[in-house]
């Protein structure tokens, strides 16, 4: 489906959504303190630009991650969620990285099922070397949610702030 | 498909030789043909058990209540209830040497209208796969099907999709009975419930809901077994099953075919891994 | 009664016609019947991988599909170039999907591609699915007196990812059948040594440099005679031998045996039918030391592990 | 209500040029609970650390949020200010608008500028659930077990006991001294092994501080960094160590003759032993595997010759245990088989041996005399192959990996043959030769002039018998040809692998190893001698292959630790742990399963308030947890969270934009 044309972006979840002019969408970025949050320093120490549209929270580890703050993010305040650890192997706690893999990805596809395209939620392995990596990373899932458009899909209309 | 006479046997003579306090099985409803789980105490009360392809529910629940927790106690299993006992069993919610399991070989069970419920007729595992007794003659292990509904919603669009689940989350009423049949929800206070949670803030509209629902199926993700307790709890008459059947596919397909509370000592595919599993979803 | 599929190849029908003759009298001797694959054709040899990779599986693929279509669960090639093919052609096609589908496409006319039918050598055949015992209870004129050096050759258990057969690099099945046959192995350290292969015809030196290695080695080893499994090994050892000799100054005079040959003969059945007048090198020399008693060597070649495990009581 | 205040830097120019700082300060101002904010130049200077201390005590703050550079870089800094100002540190939360917007996004100040204040307010709602910490004080036990007693385990059991710390050294064989015992000389020095390893030897035997107990193995460890409590299996030697006089009667009068294990299976020694003549202890062991008497009841020959009596065939395997506060792993190498290597004929050939037969072999108190021989006929080679590589740096048949010492020691072996033969020609066939180090290049330049040592670039591709000789055919990469050589002996350099027992060792200790089984170090440039389970260290070979210096000094830098570890009573560690609220456990102990420390045990509570039965509920050492927050994120009655990393700080940020 064709979610953007020439001069208004709509949802591709619910079409008769479409974005406001000055819409840009957020990204809710998890990073393991180790390896990914590391790489994103890195990415600022070697001034590689990547959009905006990400703000980052610091986890120690992977696993840390319950599947419901992606839902959270989701539900709340974001377009599409990045979470990021260290590379299968690489886990400064040994093994968490393994266990958040199955976690994510069941989470992704029951996302996928009720209704959230794919590209909502995405992961990505990058070390604490990989800067350049990490700003390719950021810079495609913001190009896909770019086309994905506005998320509103179970939005809690007045959450807590 | 009909034990009634020898449970009632079992249980009479399990309670003579003292060996339970307590013994969970099924009863005429009294007000139609359908049946409701009964806890007995008294012996002279086993002559009201009865087991038919009426037995649906999965009386595994009523371990974690406290009428039998810490007792001894016998009680009946089919295939999918067996399972979960195993992951209770695994997840010490309940001591082995306290039960009496009478284990039965299911030929599946129906619904209200006496068609073959659906998790029957797909039933990878009908016999029991622990018990201290069997009954019935044993089917053996079945191949694993894909809900036919998953496979129905996989071929929809994602608009599709989305309107469809839409309307399941506004209609849940969030009662929680879903929760409070499901034999492995059994924590000492539930997450939603938690103030520190965030989950529910008091109001039941669609998005509190499928926050509610979402976080359920991943917390019963690779231990579900599939016994549809939760569907006939719900009121709303929601297809819980396909959050549920959805997760045990991609586990199945994706995790060395696990399957929850089949293998003794199964915790459920979140609690372990393997340098094998899949990584191509991930950047 | 065992079954199998037989693919015979073009040298099975010239150069190496005793090859045939002589399996075909083996496995009757073993109680198995061979049915030929109907109309096959030719396996693309080495020429065809240097033209096309796909028809380097296309030719072979043909023919297994032709084997498919027998009833057969394994299909027994004597010549190890075909082997060599056609096992290529079958891993490649099981473990590439894609490739599958190209290759399939190829062969549109004769059916499809299924991957049932296992691929084995004779020697592999032999060694596998007859079984040392058997052979040995078939045994009724041993060939002990024989020294015998077994060569393998490149194909037959090399590369080790396509052939999954023995040691690629001192593989000892032929081995052990010559010696269930009664003869006794040499230790022969070049029985994977190329022997020059198809340079035969286009660079005959390097055949005679490669392949008098080989000669040099086996006489080395205290043979009699080389034992082959291959019929481009059998002709490059066997006919350019003279022209070593001739070359190098040096007598050798070690015949080269088809190792179905040797099994007939020590099955009893009549030298005259083993078409050894095809031999350039004569054979009585060899087949004369039949009957002859071997001193053991003082010193077995041992290995070093085994000697470290023992203990010893003074 | 919570009083955040707000501290937004320029970073110089590095955060101003790319966000406007003003308008991040002006949008903090702007958040509910921020009572104050401000921006300035350095943040991380003294005079902004003290307007931080300043405006904590004039606007009577709650928690602070410090907008500058990431977290890794100066959170430990603000903290200390904090910490200064009378504030609990962990109330602090950095806002990392540097590294993740104003170096990232430097054509686009707008879209800098919005992020740098969600980022604010994101660190501001995460620092209104942020909670009072404190460190952890863990007690100490003041002894260091260290496990292996080749050079690594003596140097850093005397490094440690030197500062007056009690060791304890276990040692799976009956003496210490490991594989640099078996060296004759040693790379670039030649100086002789033994003479400078047995004083080290008996250093250790005769030091107050440090206990070795040879001939034993640790079975189990227990506990966390300071407070280890390990079981120590000693083998039964059947010979009463306090008695026996060591003068060699039972070993000389012993029947049983067994492969010397010391000089590689070259030789034979007796069933009641020393390994050699400098052994420490210097007391023979019984080797029940085959001693007679202790098989089949009859012999008992050294019972009879020793005056002393020590001989007791009833001993039996003995567990002691010790308390510990930090442990050395340094269970050293092994020598790669190569049987793999079919085309060579390892395993068919006597004549081919590994590096370590023929260091035996020239070595002065070896099986030979200090002369090599051929294992086939006794004869002393006069052209010897040496093939490096062989294992080593070769995907197919080997490891991968670079084995580190082979280029060096076949150097040595090469200078030695031509020392101990002088007819002799030595034949190196190589990959590269790689000498990096002190001394190291001119050694090998020495081999090559001194000696005459042929080196040909290339592999051997095949070596077969020719008579008496083994003919090693292989490839001359620089004159692109092939050689053969007419070899009496071939040496190969079989690759360097671990102690094929670290695996086990590893899942003993809780710690990881790599594909290979070497032990896995916690971080591979900057924590090189520490794995990643606090208490733990690794000297030598046991991690990856070095040579003798490399693995003294990582013996010593573990020594160094562990006495940096043992400086104090107590041990101060980052309370980020997790910790568990017992009235909403469940007890399914799957966050026992997944925990990588084994952190996690359980406890009996009683089931309600003064109910006399019990339910099980999961319990967290502190001292051990390392704060991965896996056991969080699995518990799905979330009794578990993670001290700075609660759910409700994540889900605040979360839900601050």
């Amino acid at each position: 489906m064709e979610a953007e044309s020439k001069d208004k972006i709509v949802s591709i979840e619910k079409p008769e959504l479409i974005a406001p002019p000055d819409w840009k969408p957020v990204i809710m970025g998890i990073l393991c303190n180790w390896c990914s949050y590391a790489g994103s320093d890195l990415t600022g120490t070697s001034r590689t630009q990547y959009p905006p549209n990400i703000r980052i929270i610091r986890v120690p580890c992977s696993s840390r991650v319950d599947p419901w703050f992606i839902i959270k993010a989701l539900q709340t305040t974001a377009d599409g969620v990045l979470i990021s650890g260290c590379h299968p192997g690489d886990c400064h706690y040994i093994s968490g990285n393994y266990y958040a893999r199955r976690r994510f990805l069941v989470t992704k596809e029951l996302l996928k099922m009720v209704g959230f395209h794919g590209h909502r939620v995405q992961f990505s392995w990058v070390s604490a070397a990989e800067g350049a990596k990490f700003a390719q990373v950021v810079k495609k899932v913001t190009d896909d949610v770019v086309k994905l458009g506005p998320l509103h899909l179970y939005k809690k209309e007045n959450f807590n702030r | 498909m009909d034990y009634s006479n020898q449970i009632r046997d079992i249980a009479a003579k399990l309670f003579a030789e003292g060996k339970i306090d307590v013994f969970v099985g099924y009863r005429m409803s009294g007000f139609d043909d359908n049946q409701v789980p009964v806890v007995i105490t008294d012996p002279k009360e086993t002559s009201v058990l009865v087991f038919t392809e009426k037995s649906v529910f999965n009386l595994t629940n009523y371990l974690k209540a406290d009428h039998t927790r810490n007792k001894r106690v016998g009680l009946v299993v089919k295939g999918c209830d067996s399972r979960s006992l195993n992951l209770l069993l695994t997840e010490s919610q309940v001591k082995r040497d306290k039960l009496y399991i009478i284990g039965v070989a299911c030929e599946g069970v129906v619904d209200d209208k006496g068609n073959k419920m659906q998790n029957c007729m797909e039933c990878f595992i009908p016999d029991a796969v622990v018990y201290d007794e069997m009954l019935g003659k044993l089917q053996g292990k079945k191949d694993y099907i894909v809900n036919a509904d998953i496979t129905e919603l996989a071929t929809k669009g994602l608009v599709e999709r989305r309107e469809y689940f839409e309307e399941i989350f506004e209609n849940c009423i969030r009662c929680n009975a879903c929760r409070h049949s499901c034999p492995l929800c059994y924590c000492a206070k539930c997450c939603i419930d938690q103030e520190t949670s965030t989950l529910y803030n008091g109001t039941n509209t669609s998005s509190s809901a499928f926050h509610a629902l979402m976080t359920w199926s991943l917390h019963l993700a690779g231990r579900c077994v599939d016994c549809r307790n939760c569907e006939k709890a719900c009121p709303s008459h929601l297809p819980l099953h396909l959050l549920h059947k959805q997760n045990e596919k991609v586990i199945y397909e994706n995790f060395q075919n696990h399957l929850a509370g089949v293998e003794e000592g199964d915790r459920g595919a979140f609690y372990k891994y393997s340098l094998k599993d899949p990584d191509d979803f991930i950047m | 009664m065992k079954e199998v599929s037989y693919f015979p190849g073009c040298s099975a029908h010239g150069t190496s016609e005793e090859f045939d003759e002589t399996v075909k009298m083996v496995m009757k001797t073993m109680d198995v019947e061979m049915e030929e694959i109907p109309d096959w054709n030719c396996c693309g040899a080495t020429s065809a991988h240097t033209l096309s990779e796909s028809l380097s599986y296309a030719l072979p693929l043909r023919n297994l599909v032709l084997a498919e279509k027998l009833s057969n669960d394994t299909m027994t090639i004597p010549c190890a170039s075909c082997y060599q093919r056609m096992k290529a052609t079958k891993v490649h096609m099981d473990e590439n999907p894609e490739l599958a589908a190209r290759i399939n496409t190829a062969v549109v006319g004769e059916g499809n591609y299924e991957g049932k039918v296992a691929i084995k050598s004779m020697l592999q055949y032999c060694y596998e699915d007859m079984g040392l015992e058997a052979i040995k209870a078939k045994v009724t004129n041993p060939i002990s007196g024989m020294k015998l050096a077994c060569y393998y050759g490149c194909l037959l258990t090399r590369p080790k990812a396509i052939t999954q057969f023995d040691s690629p690099e001192y593989p000892m099945s032929m081995d052990r059948i010559v010696e269930a046959l009664g003869a006794k192995a040499t230790p022969f350290d070049f029985k994977t040594e190329c022997c020059g292969a198809s340079f035969s015809i286009s660079d005959t030196d390097i055949v005679l440099q490669l392949s008098g290695k080989i000669l040099e080695m086996a006489k080395e080893s205290g043979a009699h005679a080389i034992v082959v499994a291959c019929p481009l090994c059998q002709s490059n050892l066997d006919m350019r031998q003279h022209d070593i000799e001739k070359k190098y100054h040096v007598k050798y005079d070690l015949p080269v045996f088809y190792l179905t040959q040797l099994m007939a003969i020590a099955f009893g059945f009549p030298k005259a039918k083993m078409m050894f007048a095809k031999h350039i090198i004569p054979v009585d020399s060899a087949l004369a030391h039949i009957g002859e008693v071997i001193e053991e060597p003082k010193k077995p070649v041992k290995g070093k592990k085994a000697v470290q495990a023992e203990s010893e009581v003074e | 209500m919570a009083r955040v205040g707000v501290f937004v830097c320029f970073c110089g120019a590095n955060i101003a040029d790319f966000v406007d700082v003003p308008t991040v300060v002006e949008e903090a101002k702007k958040i509910r609970d921020v009572k104050f904010a401000i921006d300035y130049k350095y943040m991380c200077s003294d005079p902004g650390q003290q307007m931080i201390r300043d405006a904590i005590v004039q606007h009577r703050l709650t928690s602070i949020v410090v907008a500058a550079c990431s977290p890794r870089m100066h959170e430990k800094t603000f903290r200390k200010a904090l910490s200064d100002a009378g504030m609990n540190p962990y109330l602090l939360e950095c806002a990392n608008i540097r590294e993740h917007s104003s170096w990232v996004h430097q054509k686009d100040k707008k879209g800098a500028t919005d992020k740098a204040g969600d980022l604010v307010r994101m660190a501001v709602a995460k620092s209104i659930a942020n909670e009072q910490l404190h460190e952890i004080s863990v007690p100490v036990t003041k002894r260091a077990l260290v496990i292996g007693g080749g050079i690594a385990g003596i140097q850093a059991a005397l490094d440690i006991a030197d500062a007056r710390i009690p060791v304890t050294l276990v040692e799976r064989s009956p003496s210490i001294g490991g594989r640099m015992s078996q060296l004759d000389e040693t790379f670039p020095t030649l100086d002789c092994s033994q003479c400078i390893l047995t004083p080290k030897m008996v250093d250790v035997a005769s030091h107050p501080y440090i206990e070795l107990i040879p001939y034993s193995e640790v079975i189990e460890l227990d506990g966390y960094v300071g407070n280890y409590k390990a079981k120590i299996r000693k083998k039964a030697s059947y010979v009463n160590f306090k008695t026996c006089t060591g003068c060699g009667a039972c070993s000389q009068k012993c029947p049983v003759k067994v492969p010397n294990e010391y000089n590689m299976g070259i030789d034979k020694r007796k069933a009641i032993y020393t390994p050699f003549p400098q052994a420490v202890p210097n007391k023979p062991v019984i080797d029940a595997e085959h001693c007679t008497y202790l098989l089949k009841g009859k012999c008992g020959i050294c019972a009879k010759v020793c005056e002393k009596g020590s001989i007791d065939y009833k001993m039996v395997d003995e567990v002691i245990e010790r308390e510990i506060g930090a442990v050395v792993v340094a269970t050293g190498y092994d020598l790669w088989d190569a049987t793999p290597y079919e085309e060579y004929g390892v395993g068919r050939y006597k004549d081919i041996i590994n590096s370590l037969e023929f260091e035996r072999m020239v070595s002065a108190n070896g099986p030979t005399g200090g002369v090599p021989v051929r294992p086939s006929d006794g004869k002393v080679p006069k052209t010897v192959v040496f093939i490096k590589c062989v294992g080593s740096r070769d995907k197919a048949k080997g490891i991968e990996f670079c084995s580190k010492i082979c280029c060096m020691y076949t150097a040595k072996h090469a200078i030695l043959l031509h020392h101990k033969v002088h007819d002799s020609r030595a034949y190196i066939f190589y990959m590269d030769i790689r000498a990096a180090g002190k001394g190291y290049e001119e050694f090998v330049n020495r081999a090559q002039v001194e000696t005459g040592a042929v080196y040909l670039r290339g592999r051997v591709s095949k070596i077969y018998q020719k008579g008496d000789k083994l003919m090693v055919r292989g490839e001359d990469g620089q004159l692109g040809q092939e050689v053969e050589v007419e070899a009496d002996l071939v040496v190969l350099a079989t690759a360097v692998i671990p102690d094929k027992g670290n695996p086990a060792l590893a899942r003993l200790l809780g710690i990881s190893y790599d594909k290979y089984g070497y032990l896995s170090e916690a971080h591979p440039k900057l924590r090189p001698v520490e794995t990643a389970k606090a208490g733990i260290f690794l000297a030598g070979c046991t991690q990856a292959p070095k040579d003798i210096p490399e693995t003294v000094a990582q013996a010593s830098a573990c020594a160094a630790k562990v006495c940096g570890l043992f400086a104090g009573d107590t041990i101060k560690k980052d309370p980020m742990v997790s910790t568990v609220s017992k009235e909403f456990c469940s007890g399914c102990q799957n966050c026992v399963k997944v925990c990588p420390y084994q952190a996690i045990v359980t406890e009996d509570i009683p089931l309600g308030h003064g109910a006399k039965e019990m339910r099980t509920v999961a319990k967290i050492n502190e001292g051990v947890c390392q704060g991965c927050g896996s056991c969080v994120a699995i518990c799905r009655s979330m009794a578990i969270n993670l001290a700075g990393f609660t759910d409700p700080q994540i889900i605040n940020e979360i839900v601050a934009i």
